[in-house]
């Protein structure tokens, strides 16, 4: 109870619709007002979350063992004396994955300065490269090494799908890194990336939420970030309240989901068997 | 200020609005504007973005020329395939008014437009996508190992449905398949126990009794059915697959929800280039 | 023991142009030279067959076509095998695109399947309306007022010329959809804006790819079965009795699929082999 | 066959083997292909969406033909445009079967705004119009996904365990098994997901299950790839077989040849210099 403002609001709003309700609901569907409470109860959760999080509240967010995994394989490019390759995905800054991308790329690029280890970022938009740059400079400077940051860390290649993974390839073979790391949204490309990595005998970790990639990405690489996981980490990595906020208020619809599964099977028996309670599945069916 | 970004924040939190709450509504004046005449605004924008894709597109390739970057000789040849496209789309038909008006030619027999779609569209875009078979099966060859206990259970499952859906799976005995799990089994022993007289009592035990009553049952090809592979890649396919793509699901369908919920809000400005 | 572990692992090295090529012949031989293997259909695929066979004579059926040249191969005869199916037992067939080029896929299967085999009227037996943009809000277009969207068919005729499309004002009234989609937009936008807030009953076939995407929806029963990629629609096929372009490239398909385990299989022997003789060392 | 049929076998063989030239190397017939498609796409796309839809459904609701009379100031400026274009704009009104709707001004506004974004000063003209399209698809999926994926898959889930008939082990119907392994794979699968918690005790084991239903499933998915790209794979084999012949003065033999030619001339004298990235294909 500690968000006032945000329990007034709701409240005043159930009570409005209470009143609207039993004023006859004129132009309302009622044969839609489990969904209409659904979203009203599911957004509530999320907003409520989220200006939690702005307000300075902490959560606890598990640690996702992807990101040790970077750090494993940024120490191992240190002990080689080999640079670390980073692919932000082939699509654009409007992509939520590439944007989670680049937030990684920054943590990435801390550990790089860290370590005095060469990083390598080729993209395919301009967009993206700029953004890249931008966090890749920060990070550096905030490891007070603006020294070892130059422009060319990250470099653009071209738009072209084909020719891009022909491109990063041509790197992987040249320059051999000891670690690849893929994280953003990839397509047909990511076969071809992970292939090339594994024969020059690289780490490759993936992060990707193109469900048509992970079971390639899994198979050829040495760890994977599955699609939520990848967010939840670049959420936990940005700081970001509303990013945070967000994850921590779909946990919550999460087990709201789950209860609602054990229930309404539980609910289902019963009713099947003795004809006690209510058809839980007939009230689900939102038409 | 107010023009770039307070205003297309308010345009989103407004429609979406509308058109989440469209879905209660029971007045007929705001059902008509929001199933009927939004829904067509809204397709009558989706093309005109397509229109701006392509014209930025051009206007890409068109810089690359004149500046003569990296690789624009073949800028030039995109640049072309564009003109001559847009030629067949708005300029030269092909046939007479008798067999396609404007607008139906775009999809009649015989215009240049049908030529184009059948001789240069179709070959590039089924080529590009066929190129991948190479790509999986290199990468097969070469990447997709067993790592660990995810990576060989993905890898099996996938094995199973490749081959089960197949014709050649229901050629493959279930007799066989026990065999096989036999010898799996055998391995499994040996990496567990690290003993080779174990290990070769399994499979020696494992085997004769498979022989047996397969000599007792006549070696039917599908029978028992747990073991035949059209039937396991049945299961996997319908149940344990189902349940784990469920999760999925309902894990994007919520992240889908409030995303879209934080565009209404006006939370996420991702849109605005924010 | 030794000499085969040194082989595995040299042909572990071969260059990938090798692989290519070793694919490449798998599947061109099988497609000169066929087998002709027996195809046995899945439940998935048959609960598709027996849910258009019990539709009632003359029922109006929304086909809508969601696919390109892209992946004609394994949309395309789904196409056939349907249509066919649907004109086989007289029913009224609506045709409608959610992608640009699937106007020229329906066209396509119109002309050979309505036309050639079967010689229905057009605008009394089946109605051709072709493509709009806008994705799931063309769905939510056909769900409300049919009409509003489409005022004309894909031969610039007025709807309200078309015989067939009296009586047709919104989705709920047609009798069954079947969608043959490759992706977005396809199924998933048709379960989510057409079947579920009306409760018309619908099918589908997909490419493989998409096939996880729908599977749950099939599984609770919000689409009845699902046709998988190309060896569906040799199913569906095999259902109807009459073979066609999926038939005859299955044992293209079955053949390279075992190569494609065959790789996986080598391959993992060689990295198990590396990785055994590394340690020794 | 006609002339242009012949010539259309062969630029489609020329393309379809430029295009697979890509799996030798990256070189300038994959580069000349691939950026003929990017062109062409472009062109096709644009040309398809303004036919299907700006010019039937806004054009012809700002001047149907139903309405027309020469004399009102509107369509002065219509034969204004039909001055221009005579296609888009046929004298007398366009005739699509709609009223007029001045509404529509309001998406055709949009609608230029974001053409207009083209020019760098006033590249934020777009946004209203992207404004407008973003707003539309969040209220509708906000709905549509949370119906279709979360809500009908809690009913999917929920399965009935009272049926007498339903048996209890059977891998290929419905049984209690069965729908125990669909209630556990999911809500384990979905606790996999869950970040709030540390995944010790039994969070970490119902996790631990939870990644095994998820790693099948990409199981699946993988077969179905791997399944799609071969169908897709045997279609383009198909189509070459069928340009090889006769009638196509046998299109795919020679085109195979030349490019064979070509690039085993350019492979021979690139061998006298050293290679730099020979892998790098």
């Amino acid at each position: 109870m500690k968000d006032k403002q945000f329990w007034i609001v709701l409240s005043g709003l159930i009570v409005a619709f209470l009143i609207f309700w039993f004023a006859g609901q004129p132009m309302f569907n009622e044969d839609r007002v489990v969904m209409f409470i659904t979203i009203v109860a599911i957004s509530a959760t999320l907003l409520y979350n989220i200006r939690m999080a702005k307000r300075g509240e902490t959560f606890y967010l598990r640690p996702i063992p992807g990101l040790k995994a970077i750090e494993e394989a940024v120490g191992r490019s240190t002990e080689m004396g080999k640079p670390v390759l980073y692919v932000p995905g082939i699509m654009d800054m409007d992509q939520v994955e590439t944007v989670a991308g680049v937030i990684v790329l920054g943590h990435v690029a801390r550990m790089t300065a860290r370590y005095e280890t060469s990083l390598n970022v080729p993209v395919s938009r301009s967009i993206v490269m700029k953004a890249a740059r931008e966090v890749c400079r920060e990070s550096y400077m905030m490891e007070g090494r603006p020294d070892m940051f130059n422009d060319d860390m990250v470099h653009y290649l071209t738009d072209d799908q084909f020719a891009y993974a022909a491109g990063v390839n041509g790197i992987m073979i040249r320059e051999k890194p000891a670690a690849c790391l893929y994280m953003g949204k990839f397509y047909a490309e990511s076969l071809i990336l992970a292939e090339t990595g594994n024969s020059i005998g690289a780490i490759q970790i993936a992060g990707t939420a193109s469900q048509a990639q992970i079971p390639f990405f899994v198979t050829a690489c040495d760890y994977t970030l599955i699609g939520e996981e990848f967010f939840a980490a670049s959420a936990y990595l940005s700081q970001k309240p509303e990013l945070i906020g967000g994850v921590r208020g779909q946990d919550m619809v999460k087990v709201a989901v789950i209860s609602v599964i054990i229930l309404a099977t539980l609910l289902r028996f019963i009713y099947e068997t003795w004809g006690v309670g209510f058809d839980a599945i007939k009230l689900l069916t939102v038409q | 200020m107010i023009w770039k970004r307070q205003i297309p924040i308010l345009i989103v939190a407004f429609i979406g609005a509308l058109t989440l709450f469209g879905w209660f509504v029971e007045e007929p004046n705001i059902k008509a504007f929001v199933d009927d005449d939004a829904t067509q605004w809204y397709d009558i924008l989706a093309s005109f973005a397509i229109i701006l894709g392509a014209m930025n597109l051009m206007k890409m390739q068109i810089q690359k020329v004149a500046r003569q970057k990296k690789g624009w000789p073949y800028s030039i040849v995109a640049i072309f395939g564009f003109l001559f496209a847009i030629t067949a789309g708005f300029f030269i038909k092909g046939v007479d008014d008798s067999v396609a008006v404007w607008g139906a030619h775009v999809t009649t027999e015989g215009t240049l437009f049908k030529w184009i779609f059948d001789y240069m569209f179709t070959p590039l875009s089924a080529t590009m996508f066929s190129l991948l078979a190479f790509f999986v099966a290199s990468a097969s060859y070469r990447a997709f190992r067993i790592r660990n206990f995810e990576a060989s259970l993905l890898l099996v499952a996938g094995i199973i449905i490749m081959v089960g859906r197949v014709p050649i799976g229901s050629l493959i005995s279930s007799w066989v398949i026990m065999y096989i799990i036999v010898l799996a089994l055998g391995i499994g022993v040996n990496t567990w126990k690290k003993d080779k007289k174990i290990t070769f009592g399994v499979v020696g035990v494992g085997i004769i009794i498979v022989t047996v009553a397969g000599m007792m049952t006549g070696w039917p090809l599908d029978k028992p059915a747990i073991f035949y592979l059209p039937i396991i890649q049945e299961w996997i396919y319908y149940y344990p697959n189902v349940a784990g793509t469920r999760a999925i699901m309902i894990g994007v369908g919520l992240g889908i929800f409030a995303t879209s919920i934080r565009y209404i809000l006006g939370i996420e400005k991702s849109y605005i280039g924010e | 023991m030794k000499a085969l572990e040194d082989l595995i692992l040299k042909i572990g090295k071969v260059d990938r142009r090798w692989i290519f090529l070793v694919l490449a012949i798998a599947v061109f031989i099988p497609i000169i030279k066929p087998i002709g293997m027996p195809i046995r259909a899945t439940e998935t695929t048959k609960v598709v067959f027996n849910t258009i066979e019990n539709l009632p004579e003359n029922s109006k059926v929304l086909v809508s076509i969601e696919y390109s040249p892209s992946t004609k191969p394994e949309n395309h005869p789904m196409t056939i095998s349907i249509l066919r199916h649907l004109f086989r037992n007289n029913h009224k067939v609506f045709v409608t695109c959610l992608w640009p080029d699937g106007q020229f896929m329906a066209q396509d299967a119109l002309k050979q399947v309505a036309e050639e085999e079967f010689g229905k009227v057009y605008g009394e037996d089946y109605v051709f309306l072709g493509f709009r943009p806008g994705n799931e809000a063309v769905i939510k277009g056909i769900v409300s007022n049919i009409r509003k969207l489409y005022t004309v068919d894909v031969y610039q005729t007025k709807i309200d010329e078309i015989p067939l499309m009296d009586g047709i004002k919104n989705f709920k009234d047609f009798a069954f959809l079947f969608s043959c989609s490759a992706g977005y937009p396809g199924t998933v936008e048709w379960v989510q804006y057409a079947a579920d807030p009306t409760g018309v009953p619908m099918s589908s076939g997909v490419t493989s790819i998409q096939v996880n995407e729908v599977m749950p929806y099939v599984q609770s029963g919000q689409m009845k079965g699902v046709l998988a990629g190309m060896p569906g629609a040799a199913e569906y096929e095999a259902l109807m009795g009459q073979k066609g372009f999926a038939t005859s490239g299955m044992d293209a398909q079955s053949i390279a699929h075992l190569v494609i385990v065959l790789f996986i299989i080598l391959g993992n022997a060689a990295f198990f082999i590396e990785r055994k003789r590394s340690r020794k060392y | 066959m006609s002339m242009t049929v012949i010539l259309g076998a062969w630029i489609a063989v020329f393309l379809t083997f430029g295009i697979f030239s890509y799996l030798y190397k990256d070189n300038p017939f994959y580069k000349t292909a691939e950026h003929l498609f990017v062109g062409i796409s472009a062109g096709y796309w644009a040309s398809i969406f303004f036919w299907t839809q700006i010019q039937p459904n806004l054009f012809g609701r700002l001047w149907p033909s139903s309405e027309f009379s020469a004399e009102s100031l509107w369509y002065k400026i219509y034969n204004g445009l039909s001055f221009l274009s005579t296609s888009v704009f046929p004298p007398g009104g366009i005739d699509k079967g709609h009223d007029m709707h001045l509404s529509y001004l309001i998406p055709f506004a949009l609608g230029i705004m974001m053409l207009l974004s083209l020019i760098p000063k006033l590249n934020w003209f777009a946004r209203w119009g992207i404004a407008y399209t973003v707003g539309m698809a969040a209220g509708l999926r906000a709905y549509g996904y949370l119906n279709s994926n979360v809500l009908g898959q809690i009913k999917g889930t929920a399965a009935s365990f009272t049926d007498p008939n339903m048996p209890f082990f059977s891998l290929t119907s419905v049984s209690t098994f069965n729908s125990l392994v669909i209630l556990v794979g999911t809500i384990t699968g979905l606790l996999y997901f869950y970040f709030s918690k540390e995944h010790k005790g039994v969070l970490g084991k119902a996790s631990k299950v939870g990644i095994y239903f998820l790693m099948i499933s990409f199981g699946a998915s993988f077969g179905f790839a791997v399944m799609g790209r071969i169908s897709l794979l045997i279609g383009r084999f198909v189509d070459l077989i069928k340009y090889s012949a006769g009638d196509y003065n046998n299109a795919t033999l020679w085109v195979l040849v030349i490019m064979l030619i070509i690039l085993g001339y350019d492979a021979f004298k690139s061998r006298k210099t050293p290679p730099v990235n020979e892998e790098a294909v």
